[in-house]
Parts: structure tokens; C-alpha cells; sequence
């Protein structure tokens, strides 16, 4: 098995791993209160904010990579106050994460708002007839309730994250040991004539992962649900 | 005047416009499906904000729209059992009861976890999610987590509709309990018209988003005029204290020093209990009737006889006890020629005098 | 008649490609696509039966691929165009060493990241990489490379002043004015950049070999020098 | 038998194993909350898969776990009215109605839409969304929709439940309806005494999953030793037929010759009628009493005299026209001598047969 | 406006609409259908199915793309036989919808899911006593129950068909007026010097169009909340 692959192909899985992990959970928190912010409030410019969250789909990944480099590069207008007090995403797998987070952030936002949007606003009024600030009601009542719709999105933010190429290798590109992912080592591949045995190898290992992923949400929905009773 | 309620809504195709006061106790809505309740009860809750609310429990201003006053729910501190259960279905039946108990660690509580389980037969369900439940299992799972979250009033939306005789009986002396022991105002939705004798201090009567009657539970259901709750709701309420507890099991009162013999009530002696004698349970007797199986005969006088459309007549007769309704029909009133100023007997079996029907007060 | 062709070439060709394209348009009435894309891509895809009549790709190991699965016409590869590899810097970095001198290159590379296209995959990475390595660069440097999936992107970079320089075919770098030319490598650093030209077989049609004479054509050849190609004079 | 129903079913601390055959007619599942009526009505329904099962209406097998046979829920012709309502959220209430109709086109009508929206009073509610309906509103349309469903079998699980006792008093004669006229085979369950006793043929007691006790509705009813109805259950059930419509607006029946007074019964004169009389509604008198507002008064002989823990006794008396039963206090019973044998007078006030109670059969 | 994008950026646009439309509905039916099973039943080879749904959100755009050209290409193994009847997909319009609706199928399928689960089967069951067989009762309650997630995920999608790139180029080529998406051509100003600002009028292209399928799928959510009940 250590000889199926390459140091360098074992490298670019174990960072695919954790860009993958990393984007997914610091997609959540914000992923949570935008879906919430979407699915329970009307506010101004509630429909710029939920075409900035569809972008990243929208545009080819190139263009939303390319703008990524644009704000969060060192020279970038965002970047730059970053990297003033130390946070620097250029070239660093932290910057893969970051895109591959973007690049997700659509997909976990969905499926949060979909299901925040399927809670049944009566339970929530009965824990605030209990004494449950918003806060509390939030969560003790929305977020456990919401946990389908949360890990449903987090395994697509995980799979998305995976499978992450465009926006990545346009905004960190690819450097080997830091932020050379999976699909940049299958990207090359490819373009080498007689890569494909060697980029299949990658297929293979990704889709294993992901199927480990996926297997993992699968048992963990059904604990939910059956939690939640409609098992 | 313990709560103060004025609310004024509107659905489509419904207008609620509904204004009482009522003094500490229990207050009952009453009145035909759709008429309204749940919704004030909403609006007292804040659960809903209707353009136009007042609602005053306890001197403390819970919403007052004129002043732009509006205590948000949780804040309320309220117990609100909703007609329809509202269960937390990611929760154990246990972690639903302590809920709200968690949340208002400040405030007294008005039962302990042990006696909620204890008094709703639920001790063997604490584990169980509410999917796991029978109906009635989740209604009183509902009530007992609206009495743990220490309430300082109480919403409760027909919450006994669910259960069986035997399971009321055990649970309504508590609302009693709740309504004296611990002062706390309750308003009490339920189309019981035992409830409402057993429980009511006052009774706001609904129709159609109106308030059709407001009055003390006796002044409501003695009065054979008001017919929303059928024919059979009609009686009179007496006022009486527990003089003895006899040994074969019968407990003597004293209506103002006329014994009234009931199967045991469950107080000491010198207890004040509000005792309903039901006006269809009442028979009439010109002469002082002899060898009967009924223990309870009361003498007095007619006070006034009307009959409604029907083959039925209300009879009134004032006795030392109180006054009397009495339910006969038309032609008996005839027969024994019954009119105002007559002197008659009132004959009452001890045992129509439901338990259900005795309150303390 | 007007006839249809159809021309797959490599994104970098985009622009003298079409300008050839619309001059030949003009000239022959015919009407040419032109699909541009990478060259591998292009290639697998007219491997797996694209309606492509010409090929232009920007990769030799691409061209034989199809060559060795018969898919080309032999007699109709032609190789008339090449290009120059060049260090490219940002403007804002001032200059502290003149065009054409490659002696220079490790000072610059010293101070930062250098873009390039993937080292191992795509031809101008390639070529950068063989450069480097004749010049006994590359160890040094290695780290510091920073790879994207195609030369405008490593360009991207550059413009942007997220790098310190990058390795881009010189067309390139003329045409940004956020990019200044630091150094061009000679030819003999790195295997010949060429983009060889080739029909379809099966799809020797008249039209189709029209445009391929045109290609020779000295209106061609300008178009192509115009662009900053280097126009080679001997079919290979 | 029209209903045969055998149930095995295990759930977490809780087992089912009923087994009960009832005849053509209504047949009342009764139990206290928890006890399994819902689960054997929804294996009745074929929502469940019990581990066994045998459910036989009609002479149509619905299910027989041990021949493999399986009808499944959509082919069993059902009207189920459910406990908690269960509309369709994203139709309105007339669509709601007309779901069921609209699927079995083949099956005869058991009531026309007009029909039903004007017993259930919810004429004005037919273009709401479920949603904008109060609790007893959704119930009656829940109601609505199962009888629209042109059923073969009708179940019914508290369909009252959650309504007022004048809206409770118009629907429930359409269920006498359905079991009379329709011959509909009906499982309801219920936790109304009076329901009970105006509605069922059959009566089927539950008990922790168990079948405690069946019989006809008068067996059961009048069986003294029967209490987890409570004791205000009690009570004969006689037969009777219309004898006469007096001006007045009482109904003169016939129990086998001897004649009883009732409020405006609405059968024709010759109708066959059930009356049931609560025990805690008859006084006995050792004489024959005079001069009293209560027009009912049978002459018969004591059969038994049952004292149970309590201060009351029930006495059984069979008369002409039945067996009547009494619950009087076990001190009235001493002091009237009454045992065994012994002749005395049962004084039943003809409104004291609750209208109710008075079954057409 | 005419002037402002030249006949071939109109052309893109249309295509990309075209293409983005017809891979969404394209994709609904086997979407719902999937979701479906996925969601309630149980079967053997069920995570196989959840895996293979998920690839083309794992696998890097041009992985997909290539694979699709190996099997759905003229001489692919599907493509080839489904040319016999007629039908081909590569280097066509139809083949980069068929490759949007393939990367947009997880979306769609998570969406649809979700919403599933979340209907109360109870209410299945209350149809199915009223006579409905499985198939009516799906139609008549599950499947206007489904509509929010189905909803979400047709603009998920809409949206992902508007931005697939990679498995499109790799599949069907990026020839003018027959493949050329909007991605494509934002890629190919991004190929040309000094193209950006060619590019940048595309994104906003996008993003104009984008949004306007989002404000109307917010409009429809209304709606559909609003008979649903919970609004
Ligand atoms: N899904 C379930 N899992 C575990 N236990 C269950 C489940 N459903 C019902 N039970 C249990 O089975 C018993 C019978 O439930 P059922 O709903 O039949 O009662 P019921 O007689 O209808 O009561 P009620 O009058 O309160 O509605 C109860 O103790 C209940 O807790
Ligand atoms: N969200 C709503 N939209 C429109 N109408 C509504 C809404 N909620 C309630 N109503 C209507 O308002 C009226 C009062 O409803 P409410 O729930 O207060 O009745 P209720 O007295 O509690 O009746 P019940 O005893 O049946 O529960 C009813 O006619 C009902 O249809
Ligand atoms: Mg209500
Ligand atoms: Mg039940």
C-alpha cells in the first residue's frame, strides 16, 4: 500500500485531509449564522447577501479564485490588513482551506438554511413560553433540530473541500507539501500523456476517502434521527 | 384584580376583541371551538403581538401597546401548556420536564420534580423520547414541564382533554392546589363543565372573538339563562364547610348550618369547600318526603320558575343553604304547582353530588 | 463554397490564432471555430473523436500522443512557430538587473516566490524547469516555486505582486504592463517551444488544407510575429 | 362477528397481546392513557406490522400473520380519524375533505360533502389552510375528511376529544347514523362515559396492553365491580321503544309495558331505543313516594345489594321493565332495609336520562 | 448593453442559460428519484449509490470530465451505444449540460433529501389510509412537501450549471456557440493578456443572472411556505 503510492501523492492526501477538514469546520460557524440569518430574518440586503453566498457556484472557480488573490493575497485589500497582524493565506495550506471553505460555503448554507427553515417555529416558541432567551431557544431548540440539515452540509462542504481544484491552485497554487491537494496531483497527471493510470490511482484514493466521509455521516444522521424521532 | 387582559386581533375572517379583569384564582375560558381562546391565550403569552394588548398579571405589565410596553415571552415567566403538546422531540421525556426548571433557577418552584412525575404517572417514561408516547402519554408529559419551569402564571389549554376519568381525578386537586396553596393566577382553557365548576373562580365565556360573560363560577353556571355549556351545566354552587367525617365513610358539611351528607372529601374539618349540586340532580317534593334512599332533603322556598322552549323548567328555591337549582320538567312543575313563594323540598342523593364537583375555596 | 473547419488549439495561441482565423475568413470565405483549451485536454478529446479538422497544440509529447494513436495526417504536421521563455518581475520591484542577463536571476529569485506552471505537467513549467536546471538553479529555487495550473495564471500572480517573479513564455509578458521583463532565457537552456500544427486524419479536406497553406502564408507568419511569437523557418 | 381482531406487538417496556371479537356495530376501545388503543387501532389500520396479527372485518381479512396475508393500509377502505389530527398541511381544509373521496370513486358515499361540512359546522373554514385552524376546527375537519373517504371501516380515536359539548351533541348522532343506517363497523376510541354509553354495541376494556374485560355496553356498564370508568359510569341500559310524543315535549317509552318519561326524544313513535340510567341518578324508596317532581317510578325487588370499600353501595333492582341499578350510601341502605328480595320503588327523574344517553339501537 | 458585449459573449450567455436550465430539469427527476430511495428505503449497495452521487463533488471538475468523455464520448463505452440510437452528447450543447448535470447532482440530491426526511411520515400514513397507494401518496404528499428542498436544490443547480467549467471543457471542448458556456469564455479572456477586464464584464453577466434566478426561487420559497403553512 505505502508503495501504491508515492511520499509525495501520501503528502498531498494527508493535506487534502486536513484543507478538506479545516475548511468544513471554519465554514460552519459562519455557514450556521448566515443560513440562519437567511432562513428566520428579513433584513436589507438579505438578497445581496444570498447572492454572495450562491457566487462562488455561480463563477467558474478560476474567476472566484482569482479573486480571492485579488482580496486575501498579500497585496490584497483584505489580505494585506491580515497579514499586518500575522494571519497570511497566500501559498499556505491555510489559503487552500480557505478557498475550498468559499468554494463550499454555498452548499453547508443550503442545507443549514433548508433545514432551519424545517424546524417547526411552535417548539421554538414553547422553549421561550419556558423561559429560553433567543439565544438559549437557538440553542437548545434550533441547532439540535437543525443537525440533519447541518451534517448533510458539512459532508457536502467536505466533499466539495475534497474535490476543490480551480479556485485553489488560482488563489495558493500548488506547492508541494503545502497546499498541493489531491486534485492538483490529479490535475497534473492529466496532463501528462499516459498520466491517466497514475490520476486514477488519485481517483481511487480520493473516492475512498470520501466514501469514508460519507459512511461516517451516514451513521451519525441516523443517531440524529433517531434522536430526533423520526427513525 | 390579578389579571387584566385586553387584546385586540385580527385574522383573516376573524376579529378577536376580548376584555377582562379577573381576581386572583383561576380563570376559565370557555366557549365553542374557534370561538378565540387559544389565541388570548397566545397574546398573553406574547407569543403572538396583536395590534392592540393590554395584559396586566399580578400588577406586573406584561404588554400594555398604548405604552409601548412588551415583556418578551421568555421573560413572562410563565407555565403554558398548549393544546397540542409541543414536546421537544430531541429530548428524553426527563430533559423535557426539566427545561424550563434549568432556566428560572431564581424563582420558587411550585412542585418538585418527584411530585410532577409522581402526580402525571410518568415515572416509567422518563427515559422515552415524546415519539415514544401515547396521547394522553404527552399531554401530561406538557403539563408537568410547564409546572417545572416555576411559574408566576399559568397558561393551560384543555390540558386534561386528553385523559381518562380516573387520570383527571388525580391530577385536577393539583391545579387546586396551584390556584390556593401557591396564589398563582392561571387561566384555564377547557369545555369541561366539571372543570370549570371544580376549578373556576371566575369564568370569561367567549363567542365568536367576544367576551359573551364574565363571572364568578357560581354566578355563571347558576344562571339557567346561559346555555353555551348545555343544559346539563346548570346548578347551583354552594358554600359550605366540613363539619365531621362520619365512620361508615360519608363526610358531614354545613351549608350555613344545614348538613349536607357527601361520600368522603378529602379535607380536615373546618375546611371551606365549594360544594356544585347539579340542577338536573335536584328532585322536588311538596311534602317532606319519607323512606327515601337520598340523604340530603332541604327545605325552602320558590324563588322563581322559568321554562325555556322545551319540556324542561329551571326551578330556584331559596334554602338556608344557599339557593337551589332544580331541573324538572314542565309537567311536573305543574303537578305539584309550583310558583314563586311556594315552600317545597329540595331532595339531593349525597352521591350526585360528584366528587368532582367539591372544591375547596 | 463556404465551408466549415474546425481548429482546436491551445488557449495560449488564442489571440494570433484568431487573427489568422479572420483574415483567412476574409480571404476564403470559409468560416472556421476555433475551440481554445489546454493542449491536453484538446488532445484527449480529439482522441475520443472531437469534431476537430486542426489541431494546434502547445505541447510536442501531446502532438505524438495523437501521432502514435494514428489520428494525425502525416503528411500535414508542421511546426512554423515558436516562443521564448522570460523572468518576468512586477513592475513596482525596481529594476536591478538588466534585460538579457540571466546571471542575475538567482538574486532576484532570492527575494521571493517565483510563479511558474506546473514544473512536471505543463510545457511552460517544463521548459522553466529545464532552464533553471541548466542554469544549476533549479535546487535552489525549487522551494521557492510556487506552481499554477497554466501560464497566465503564474503571470496572474506576478501582475498581481503576490510573487517575485515568474517563468511565462514571453507573449505573455509583453502584453502585461504590470509585468516587466527581467531576463529572457536562450534557446539552448531548455528543448525548443514549438506548437505544432497538425490535420486531423480523415479530414484532409480542401478547405482544410487551404488554411494549413495558409498558415505558411507570410500574412500568417505576421500575425504570429505581431503576438511576439517566434516564427521559425524551417517546418520540423 | 364483524370485527375479530388478534394482536402481538412489542415495544420498548411495553407488550400488546389483544384479542377480542365484537359484533356488527360500534365497538369502544377503552383504556386509560397509555393503555394501547392507539396502537391496536393503528394495527387495525395496517400502519403498524405487528409481529402478529389477525384482523378480520367484515368476513375481509385485512391481515393473518400466520396465512401470509398483508392488505396493505390504502386497500383496506378505511376512514381513520386520528388523534392528533394529521391534515395535510399544503392543502386546504376543502381539499383536505375531498382527498379520500376523490381516491375511491367505487365505494358508496357514507355522507355528501354538504352533508358533512354542515354537521361539522365548518362551512367557513373551507378555504383556510390547516394551519389558521383552532384545535377543535382541525379535529372536525380530520372528522370530515375520514367520513369523506367513503369508508368500509370506520376508526376513531378520541375524535371528540378536543370539542365542546353543544358541538359534540350535533356530531355525535351522525355516528349512530353511520352504525345503524350504514351498518359501518366502528372502532372508537374514547375516555366519555357518555360517549360509551350512547355509542357502543361493543365494549372493549384495555389494560396495559391487555384486554381486561369485553362486552356489550350495557354488560359493561352496569357491572358495579367494573370501575377504571369511574364510578359515575355505573348505570343500567333498558330497552325501550317510543310509545307516545306528549305535548308537552316529553316522549312516553315503553319498557316492556311500563312507561318512562323523557325529554323530546327525536325517533318516531315505534322506535326501538336504548335508555341508560346512571346508579347514581335512581333513588329507591321503600314506599311509593308521592308528590314528587320526578315523573319516573318503577316498582320492582331487589336482586342484589353490593357495597364496595367506599361509603356507597350499588343495588341492583329488577323491575318490568329491567334491571335498574342504584348507587345510594351504604347508611340510606341500612336504614331502608333493603337486601335481597326486598320490594321498593326506583325514583328516576326523566331528565336524569341524560339525552345523550338515550342510543338508538 | 447590445454594444457592450460583443455577439459571442451574447451567444455564451445564451448557452449558458440554455445549458444551466436543461441540466437542472434534466437532472430533477433522477434527483427526486434518488433522494428518494436514498432517504427511505433500504437496500443493498445504498452507500454505493450515496458514494457514486457524491463523486463529481470529490473528484477534481476535470477528472469528472474526463471520465465523462471516456464513457459518454462517441467512442465511450455509453456514448458509443447511445450514438446507435441517435443520441450523442460530446462536443454538444447537450453534452455540457449532461456534464453540469452531473457536478450539480449532489446538490440537488442533498437538497431533496433533506427535505424528505424532514416530512413527517405520519402524514403518509394518514394518506395512505384514505386509499392512497405508495405512488399517490407520493405524488399527492411527499412530493408537495419536498418542494422547499426541491426548490433549494434546483437553484442549487441552476446556480452550479451557470458555473461549471472544468468537466465541461474537458468534455465537450470550448467551441464557440455549441460548448462555449459563459465559464469558458470568462476562461478564455483569463488565457488572453489584458483579457480581465473581457472577463470581468462576464462575471457581472453572471452574477446579474444568477441573482435573478435566486430572487425568483425566493419569490417561489414564499409561496411555498406560505401553502406549507409555516410562514
Ligand atoms: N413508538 C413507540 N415506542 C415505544 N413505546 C411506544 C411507542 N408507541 C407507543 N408506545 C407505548 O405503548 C403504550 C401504548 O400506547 P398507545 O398510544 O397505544 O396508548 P393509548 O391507549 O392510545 O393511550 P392514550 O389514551 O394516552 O392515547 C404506551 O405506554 C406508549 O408509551
Ligand atoms: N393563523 C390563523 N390564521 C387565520 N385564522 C386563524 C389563525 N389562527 C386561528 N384562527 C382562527 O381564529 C379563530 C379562533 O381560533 P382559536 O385557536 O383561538 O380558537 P379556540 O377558541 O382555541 O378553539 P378550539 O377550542 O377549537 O381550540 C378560529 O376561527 C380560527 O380559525
Ligand atoms: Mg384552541
Ligand atoms: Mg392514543
Amino acid at each position: 500500500m505505502t508503495e501504491w503510492l508515492g511520499p509525495q501523492e501520501w503528502a498531498a492526501v494527508g493535506l487534502s485531509l486536513k484543507v478538506a477538514f479545516w475548511a468544513m469546520l471554519g465554514a460552519v460557524v459562519p455557514g450556521v449564522l448566515v443560513a440562519y440569518a437567511l432562513a428566520r430574518w428579513d433584513f436589507f440586503g438579505k438578497q445581496i447577501v444570498n447572492v454572495l453566498v450562491h457566487l462562488p457556484l455561480v463563477l467558474p472557480p478560476v474567476a472566484t479564485g482569482y479573486l480571492l488573490l485579488v482580496t486575501f493575497g498579500t497585496q490584497g485589500l483584505i489580505g494585506g490588513a491580515l497579514k499586518e497582524i500575522g494571519v497570511v493565506f497566500a501559498f499556505r495550506w491555510t489559503g487552500a482551506a480557505l478557498a475550498a471553505a468559499v468554494m463550499a460555503f454555498p452548499l453547508l448554507v443550503r442545507s443549514i438554511r433548508l433545514s432551519i427553515e424545517a424546524i417547526d417555529p411552535k417548539l421554538e416558541q414553547a422553549a421561550a413560553t419556558l423561559g429560553a432567551s433567543r439565544l438559549m431557544v437557538f440553542f437548545t431548540v434550533t441547532v439540535p433540530l437543525m443537525l440533519p440539515g447541518l451534517l448533510a452540509g458539512m459532508v457536502l462542504a467536505f466533499a466539495k473541500a475534497m474535490g476543490e481544484f480551480g479556485a485553489t491552485i488560482t488563489f495558493v497554487s500548488n506547492i508541494p507539501g503545502q497546499t498541493r491537494t489531491l486534485p492538483s496531483a490529479i490535475y497534473a497527471f492529466l496532463q501528462v500523456p499516459g498520466g491517466e493510470t497514475a490520476a486514477m490511482r488519485l481517483v481511487v484514493v480520493s473516492i475512498i476517502v470520501a466514501a469514508g466521509a460519507l459512511i461516517l455521516s451516514e451513521v451519525l444522521a441516523r443517531r440524529i434521527a433517531r434522536k430526533v424521532g423520526q427513525a | 384584580m390579578s389579571v387584566e387582559v385586553h387584546i385586540r386581533q385580527g385574522f383573516r375572517g376573524f376579529d378577536l376583541d376580548v376584555r377582562f379583569e379577573a381576581p386572583v384564582g383561576l380563570t376559565v375560558l370557555f366557549g365553542s371551538s374557534g370561538s378565540g381562546k387559544t389565541s388570548v391565550i397566545n397574546a398573553v403569552a406574547g407569543l403572538s403581538k396583536p395590534k392592540k394588548s393590554r395584559v396586566v398579571v399580578n400588577d406586573a405589565v406584561l404588554s400594555d401597546s398604548a405604552a409601548g410596553v412588551w415583556v418578551p415571552t421568555h421573560q413572562r415567566s410563565l407555565g403554558y401548556v398548549f393544546q397540542e403538546g409541543r414536546l421537544f422531540p430531541h429530548m428524553s421525556v426527563r430533559k423535557n420536564l426539566m427545561y424550563g426548571n434549568g432556566l428560572a433557577k431564581a424563582r420558587p418552584e411550585v412542585a418538585s420534580f418527584d411530585q410532577v412525575v409522581d402526580i402525571l404517572g410518568i415515572a416509567a417514561l422518563l427515559e422515552r423520547r415524546p415519539s415514544e408516547l401515547s396521547g394522553g402519554e404527552k399531554q401530561r408529559v406538557a403539563i408537568g414541564r410547564a409546572l417545572l419551569a416555576r411559574p408566576k402564571l399559568i397558561l393551560a389549554d384543555e390540558p386534561l382533554a386528553a385523559l381518562d376519568e380516573p387520570r383527571k381525578a388525580e391530577i385536577l386537586p393539583y391545579f387546586e392546589r396551584l390556584r390556593d396553596e401557591f396564589s398563582l393566577p392561571i387561566l384555564y382553557v377547557t369545555h369541561s363543565i366539571a372543570e370549570v365548576a371544580r376549578l373556576a373562580t371566575t369564568v370569561v365565556a367567549l363567542k365568536e372573538g367576544k367576551v359573551d360573560r364574565v363571572g364568578t363560577a357560581a354566578e355563571v353556571l347558576s344562571d339557567p339563562s346561559f346555555t353555551p355549556m348545555g343544559p346539563r351545566a346548570v346548578g347551583a354552587v354552594l358554600e359550605a364547610v366540613v363539619a365531621q367525617h362520619h365512620e361508615d365513610g360519608l363526610t358531614e358539611l354545613s351549608a350555613n348550618g344545614v348538613a349536607l351528607m357527601l361520600p368522603e372529601v378529602g379535607h380536615p374539618t373546618g375546611h371551606k369547600v365549594r360544594v356544585r349540586v347539579a340542577a338536573h340532580d335536584v328532585i322536588l317534593s311538596r311534602e317532606a318526603p319519607k323512606g327515601l334512599s337520598a340523604l340530603n332533603i332541604v327545605e325552602g322556598k320558590v324563588h322563581s320558575v322559568r321554562s325555556g322552549g322545551g319540556p324542561g323548567a329551571i326551578v330556584s328555591v331559596d334554602t338556608k343553604a344557599g339557593r337551589i337549582l332544580a331541573r324538572i320538567t314542565r309537567r311536573s312543575a305543574a303537578a305539584l304547582e309550583l310558583s314563586e313563594g311556594v315552600r317545597c323540598y329540595a331532595v339531593m342523593k349525597s352521591v350526585s353530588v360528584a366528587p368532582q364537583d367539591i372544591g375547596t375555596r | 463554397r463556404a465551408e466549415q473547419i474546425s481548429i482546436f488549439a491551445a488557449a495560449s495561441l488564442q489571440e494570433a490564432v484568431s487573427d489568422v482565423i479572420s483574415r483567412f475568413e476574409e480571404k476564403s470565405g470559409h468560416k472556421i471555430t476555433a475551440s481554445f483549451a489546454g493542449s491536453s485536454t484538446l488532445a484527449r478529446q480529439v482522441a475520443y473523436g472531437a469534431p476537430a479538422d486542426v489541431v494546434m497544440l502547445a505541447n510536442v509529447k501531446w502532438m505524438t500522443y495523437l501521432n502514435n494513436k494514428g489520428l494525425l495526417a502525416k503528411e500535414n504536421i508542421n511546426t512554423r512557430f515558436g516562443n521564448e521563455l522570460a523572468l518576468v518581475v512586477p513592475v513596482s520591484i525596481a529594476a536591478s538587473s538588466k534585460e538579457g542577463v540571466v546571471a542575475d536571476l538567482s538574486e532576484i529569485l532570492k527575494s521571493g516566490k517565483v510563479a511558474m506552471a506546473l514544473v512536471e505537467a505543463v510545457p511552460a513549467g517544463i521548459y522553466g524547469r529545464e532552464a533553471l536546471q541548466s542554469l544549476g538553479l533549479w535546487e535552489g529555487i525549487r522551494p521557492n516555486v510556487v506552481e499554477t495550473d497554466n501560464v497566465r495564471a503564474a503571470l496572474a500572480l506576478v501582475a498581481l505582486g503576490e510573487v517575485a517573479a515568474g517563468i511565462v513564455y514571453a507573449t505573455d509578458a509583453e502584453v502585461d504592463d504590470r509585468v516587466r521583463i527581467a531576463a529572457r532565457f536562450t534557446a539552448d537552456l531548455h528543448s525548443k517551444i514549438v506548437y505544432p500544427t497538425a490535420v486531423v486524419t480523415g479530414q484532409d479536406r480542401p478547405e482544410v488544407l487551404e488554411f494549413m497553406t495558409y498558415m505558411e502564408s507570410d500574412a500568417a507568419r505576421e500575425a504570429f510575429a505581431n503576438r511576439g511569437f517566434v516564427v521559425l523557418e524551417e517546418t520540423q
